[in-house]
């Protein structure tokens, strides 16, 4: 079978749960016709008609919330953010509204929100955010985060699917970059599974989406210089999955935490907090963080490296680690 | 704008209280369909009395809202939906709530906050629905159940179904973006959908001309490619005749209407907001000149022939329903703690008690009743 | 002098702010005639006048997006939102526009947005949250919280002449449960600097607002079978006091954080990802958290009282820290 | 719409192109004030002229967006202002900052990137402002600059200066929240700011009848109590004689007005997109038959009485401006790494280099330039 990009399995996923069920539908601003920002959904309006496939106005609180309501009555909403960083008007709408119908209401909101995240793409502070953390933050949301393009189709499909609202976040950094062979028949990633992305014995790193390809990267040269580093790609960012963070820091008793995201009251700080409740005891070195630097992201390229994680922070924060 | 509104609503009535000429679909309504009408407007300020007193025993946990003199307006919109229609109410709308079948029961356990309550003690005072019967709970964020209605209708639309959408907001909550983004998609989407503003002259204390600059609410519609009426929201019939007419054209594929209806809010935002900012003689004047069961009732017992025997007899079963739900509610516990951790998702089912709280099925013992600390307090306050 | 309350102190450093600076000016819903919701800024309208005691619409993004215009102008704007819930409807506006807007456009944003948070009120979902972590995770925007009448006094002076944005969170549970004797002259405590509100010498309780009294109160109960614990009062949220927190770590070695706000995502993880970062070799036990449940605030007292943490969860883990 | 708005502006100009009646302002303009309108619209559209071909030696960080087509929107609305009014202007109105100020070299500098750009880098495009000048820098967020703006305004008011605020916003950013809590408490306080909605047809791919079910963007004024009028937005004067009235208003005490601008959107939304989504024709009709500069070029040279050597003499002097612009711009440098620590707070004044950074004064050596990726890319897409 042939490799197909990140974005392609995204596309390929939404076009087989639109044939698979009818109540899926898709939002979203410049989805139809045009297909997309970044042409996600191209060719889906020729497929699958101007009822399933709806370009709305610029109005994210207006269709998010549209889609709650749809979702509540049997249909399977999916929206496109044009980029994740609009998803802050639909703030409320989600964190109030569709994170809370199940809980106050009993009313489900088997819904998608998706849209192109995260940086490296000179994109300028509007253009590259990574809102995780605002979300993880809020019991009644889900949230998956890909690195690859078979788990970029597999979530896709399971959180169409799932019963309740999930936040899917596709790195735009990987879109056309990362490419995968789907496997064969109805390939569905479960949510809240993590993935070892590479095994090691000294150091593990835990990360998701763009900084699972530096870790790699890292581990890579980390090799070379005679340190064994595991990668685990989290995946699905909420519900986390705890078994396998404790799992792998049982095994190389040494965790960096990557992300693309600011430090403070990034995902990162969850994290650690949750070694330290679960597994303290078999830390052989403080749980360490290489993040994003605490500003908004900026757009000239020797700015945005400056402030994103590289690959030779990975390097040196996992030397520091493995040294301990 | 409230002062403005009083003297709309005493227009109506000076001379014409009871006598303004009934549009078609209100003249089509049967003896037993005008009763009715009376009937929900009557259990709805009754509902409200025993909730008032409920809550000077300290019965209702949180703040109590009352809809006293807009009954019309909840009651009357309502009635004119059909099976199947839904409508998403706001903190002034129990008349419209039990028009679509919320019991008398379900609304005394929710503001008492009792276990089998409908939202088993989760939520507050009316916020709760179902979807069967045709309601869906509001959340406090005003303005966001426009657009989640707009989804709901969507679906009437891409499913062909031949369903409408009411959905209430107040004259404040016009000035969200959630009304405004909602209203606008869908207008454009065109979906069956029918958005009521009730004018009462006051958002919690903001009179209406510090809300917006617009002569009337109605004159939004333009903005938004879509027909905009007003009505007199005290007028029970004037009330369901603009609404079913809209509700009509929703049905037929014609989208969305915007209806204004005229009101006033005769006591504070909560049972503790002591009215202060009103100006004087406001309500007194509304209350005797505009009172919306009154004018009802003027109009059965004239125009249209029933007799007080008629009338005494509804208000008889009116009683004797919300003593016996009285009864029922004050007989129902208090929600069991480990209910807190379920159903927050469908998967998992139930969140694990964190460790500090594992075997522990509740808090605390003895729940302390937090004391008073002003206009916020469990027992004397409370907000929607 | 006499004793204030909590929501007493907030209305003179307002008037005494306002007193002070012509710039100073508050907007927000039913703030003038009526007061406020809760009375905060009862009497300023018949002070100050209607120009500088605004009325608004229901329209939160709009008043708080018209405070950040304001500012840039060298105004001094404080908006009251009547439920601190209700910023979320200003999320986008708060953290794309203002937290950005000296970044990248070079304005400044002096403008407090301060509202009655927290719970234990039974004020259900929408009218109980603590949404201080959505806000510290965004680089840009100041976050106080005080526990005391005299900080609450003293940050919302500190608050007005900041130079940016900061989010001032009062706890409605503490506006006339708590009083104090305000310090005499201009009394202005600095953002930034967590307080010592109990010595001790076994355990560390970490924590802010309300949860402060929680603290204090299981410190009392833990005094008395031989433990000693040490309770930081964090008073700011941003920037974090990280001295004041590895100074409490290097003491006691046995840290707890407790906070009122749902537990995933909440501050407890970066307090806990910074102490491991910066004295994990001082670590004796596990950082531990306790903290809500990670649900909706149900409104019932019987499940709000479950859900919250109580002094009897504080004790506990202060056991378990002490015998570790 | 977008179907409409072409007939629309066709209409205006069939027989009347260059002769539309002059209205007082515009009539009040002395022969250097209508040959400096030409001045701006010329450099607004050579600028943009010479950022494609920047672009196309990839020296342009990110997307290009142009205002092909609508330059005398731009231009004859900002004219209107004085000295010590602001604006904030959209992704297109280069033209509207131009005229307050902004210069090419600093244009050109904010496109590459530079480390003394007016932004140092941090942010894309024409998205930077002065307040000495006018103008506010803008974000990405369609409508946020709104209540923004009402606040910049708000200011004005509350210390009785006599200046105004312009805001612009697309057809498209009317359907956000923001523009409508924004206009709306501007119109209730009455503050001093005009509102112009650049009707251009599309908002990216979406024509405006997807956008709203409105008439026309002008509609949308009685729903907030302020007057709304449309104008053509190809003609600079129509456009200076709109502005300039809603402007004097404003600054009189008149409060808020609601202006559209008919016009319309020739380039796709950035350089990127290839517009396929427009009907065959549409793009070539408003090229030919109603583009702005073209008008008042036959405005200038027949009503007016300018000689062509007048015109070159302008073309000339732009041609000049803008290759000296360049020049200094391309020998400018990337920013300082460390720069991006700068200036978060006022208080701390920088942020501390992350742990793993201490020392390390850029991240990467040689700065990878992405490959292209589809329809984003930092040296072929990028959106504003
Ligand atoms: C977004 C938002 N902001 C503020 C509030 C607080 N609040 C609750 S009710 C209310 C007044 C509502 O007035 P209106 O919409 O006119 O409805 P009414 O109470 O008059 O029926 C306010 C300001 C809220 N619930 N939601
Ligand atoms: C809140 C928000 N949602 C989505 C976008 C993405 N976006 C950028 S420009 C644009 C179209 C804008 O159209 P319009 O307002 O008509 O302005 P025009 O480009 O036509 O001048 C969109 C959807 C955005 N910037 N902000
Ligand atoms: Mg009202
Ligand atoms: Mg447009």
């Amino acid at each position: 079978m042939a490799e197909i990009t990140y974005l392609e399995a995204i596309r390929e996923a939404l076009s087989e749960e639109m044939e698979r069920d009818p109540n899926v539908f898709l939002m979203g601003e410049d989805i139809g016709a045009y297909g997309g920002a970044f042409k996600v959904t191209e060719g889906l309006l020729a497929k699958f008609g101007e009822a399933r496939v709806i370009d709305t106005p610029i109005s994210e609180a207006g269709f998010v919330g549209a889609a709650a309501g749809a979702a509540h009555m049997g249909m399977r909403p999916v929206c496109e953010l044009q980029f994740i960083d609009f998803i802050s008007c639909a703030y409320d709408i989600l964190t109030n509204y569709v994170a809370t119908a199940r809980y106050r209401a009993f009313l489900g909101c088997p819904m998608v929100v998706r849209g192109p995240s995260g940086g490296y793409v000179r994109g300028g502070p509007f253009h590259s955010q990574n809102p995780e953390a605002a979300f993880i933050h809020t019991p009644g949301l889900k949230v998956v985060y890909p690195a690859t393009a078979e788990d970029a189709k597999g979530l896709m499909k399971a959180a169409i699917r799932d019963e309740d609202c999930v936040l899917f976040f596709e790195h735009k950094y990987l879109y056309r970059r990362i490419k995968g062979v789907m496997p064969a028949g109805d390939h569905v990633v479960p949510i809240g599974k993590a993935r070892v992305a590479r095994e090691g014995t000294d150091v593990s790193i835990i990360t998701y989406a763009a900084t699972v390809y530096k870790a790699l990267e890292a581990a890579e040269q980390l090799a070379a210089q005679g340190v064994s580093v595991e990668v685990i790609d989290l995946r699905t960012l909420a519900p986390l999955d705890e078994e396998a963070i404790v799992a792998t820091v049982k095994k190389t008793h040494k965790v960096l935490v990557l992300h693309e995201d600011t430090r403070t009251g990034g995902i990162a700080g969850e994290i650690t907090a949750r070694i330290n409740e679960a597994c303290f005891e078999w830390l052989d070195a403080p749980v360490l963080r290489v993040t994003a630097a605490d500003v908004p992201l900026p757009y000239a390229p020797s700015l945005e490296d400056y402030v994103l994680p590289q690959v030779a922070d990975v390097v040196l924060a996992c030397r520091r680690l493995a040294a301990y | 704008m409230a002062a403005k509104a009083a003297t709309k609503g005493a227009k109506t009535v000076n001379g014409t209280a009871g006598k303004a000429a009934l549009g078609p679909h209100a003249a089509a309504l049967g003896r037993d369909r005008q009763l009715e009408l009376y009937y929900w407007m009557r259990l709805t300020r009754q509902l409200e009395e025993r909730l008032v007193n409920l809550y000077r025993q300290t019965k209702v946990v949180g703040g109590l809202f009352r809809s006293l003199g807009q009954e019309a307006d909840a009651v009357g919109s309502a009635f004119a939906l059909e099976k199947g229609d839904i409508l998403s109410p706001l903190i002034r709308n129990l008349g419209s709530m039990l028009v679509k079948g919320a019991t008398p029961v379900e609304i005394l356990k929710q503001y008492m906050a009792r276990g089998d309550s409908p939202t088993r003690g989760r939520e507050l005072n009316i916020h709760f629905g179902d979807l069967e019967r045709g309601f869906v709970g509001q959340i406090s964020h005003l303005g966001d159940m426009v657009p989640v209605m707009a989804g709901v209708a969507l679906s009437f639309k891409l499913r062909k179904e031949k369903r409408v959408v009411l959905v209430y907001v107040g004259d404040g909550a016009t000035s969200t973006g959630a009304f405004h983004e909602g209203i606008n998609f869908a207008a454009v989407q065109q979906v069956p959908m029918v958005v009521i503003v009730e004018n009462n002259g006051y958002a919690y204390s903001t009179p209406t001309a510090k809300q917006t600059r617009a002569k009337s609410f109605a004159d939004k519609g333009i903005g938004y490619g879509i027909p905009g009426v007003t009505a007199d929201g005290n007028d029970v019939l004037a009330t369901y005749e603009v609404t079913r007419e809209a509700v009509n054209r929703a049905r037929a594929g014609g989208g969305v209407t915007l209806i204004e209806l005229m009101s006033y809010r005769r006591k504070g935002h909560a049972e503790h907001d002591n009215q202060s900012y009103v100006p004087p003689g406001e309500i007194e004047r509304w209350a005797a000149e505009n009172d919306p069961v009154d004018r009802y009732v003027a109009r059965l017992t004239g125009e249209f022939g029933f007799t007080p025997a008629d009338l005494a007899a509804v208000d008889a079963r009116v009683q004797q329903e919300i003593d016996a739900a009285t009864d029922a509610a004050e007989q129902s516990g208090v929600p069991e703690a480990l209910d807190a951790l379920e159903g927050i998702y469908a998967d998992p089912p139930r969140e694990r008690p964190l460790w500090f709280r594992e075997g522990v099925r509740s808090a605390v013992d003895a729940h302390e009743r937090p004391e008073g600390w002003g206009t916020f307090n469990a027992a004397r306050g409370g907000h929607a």
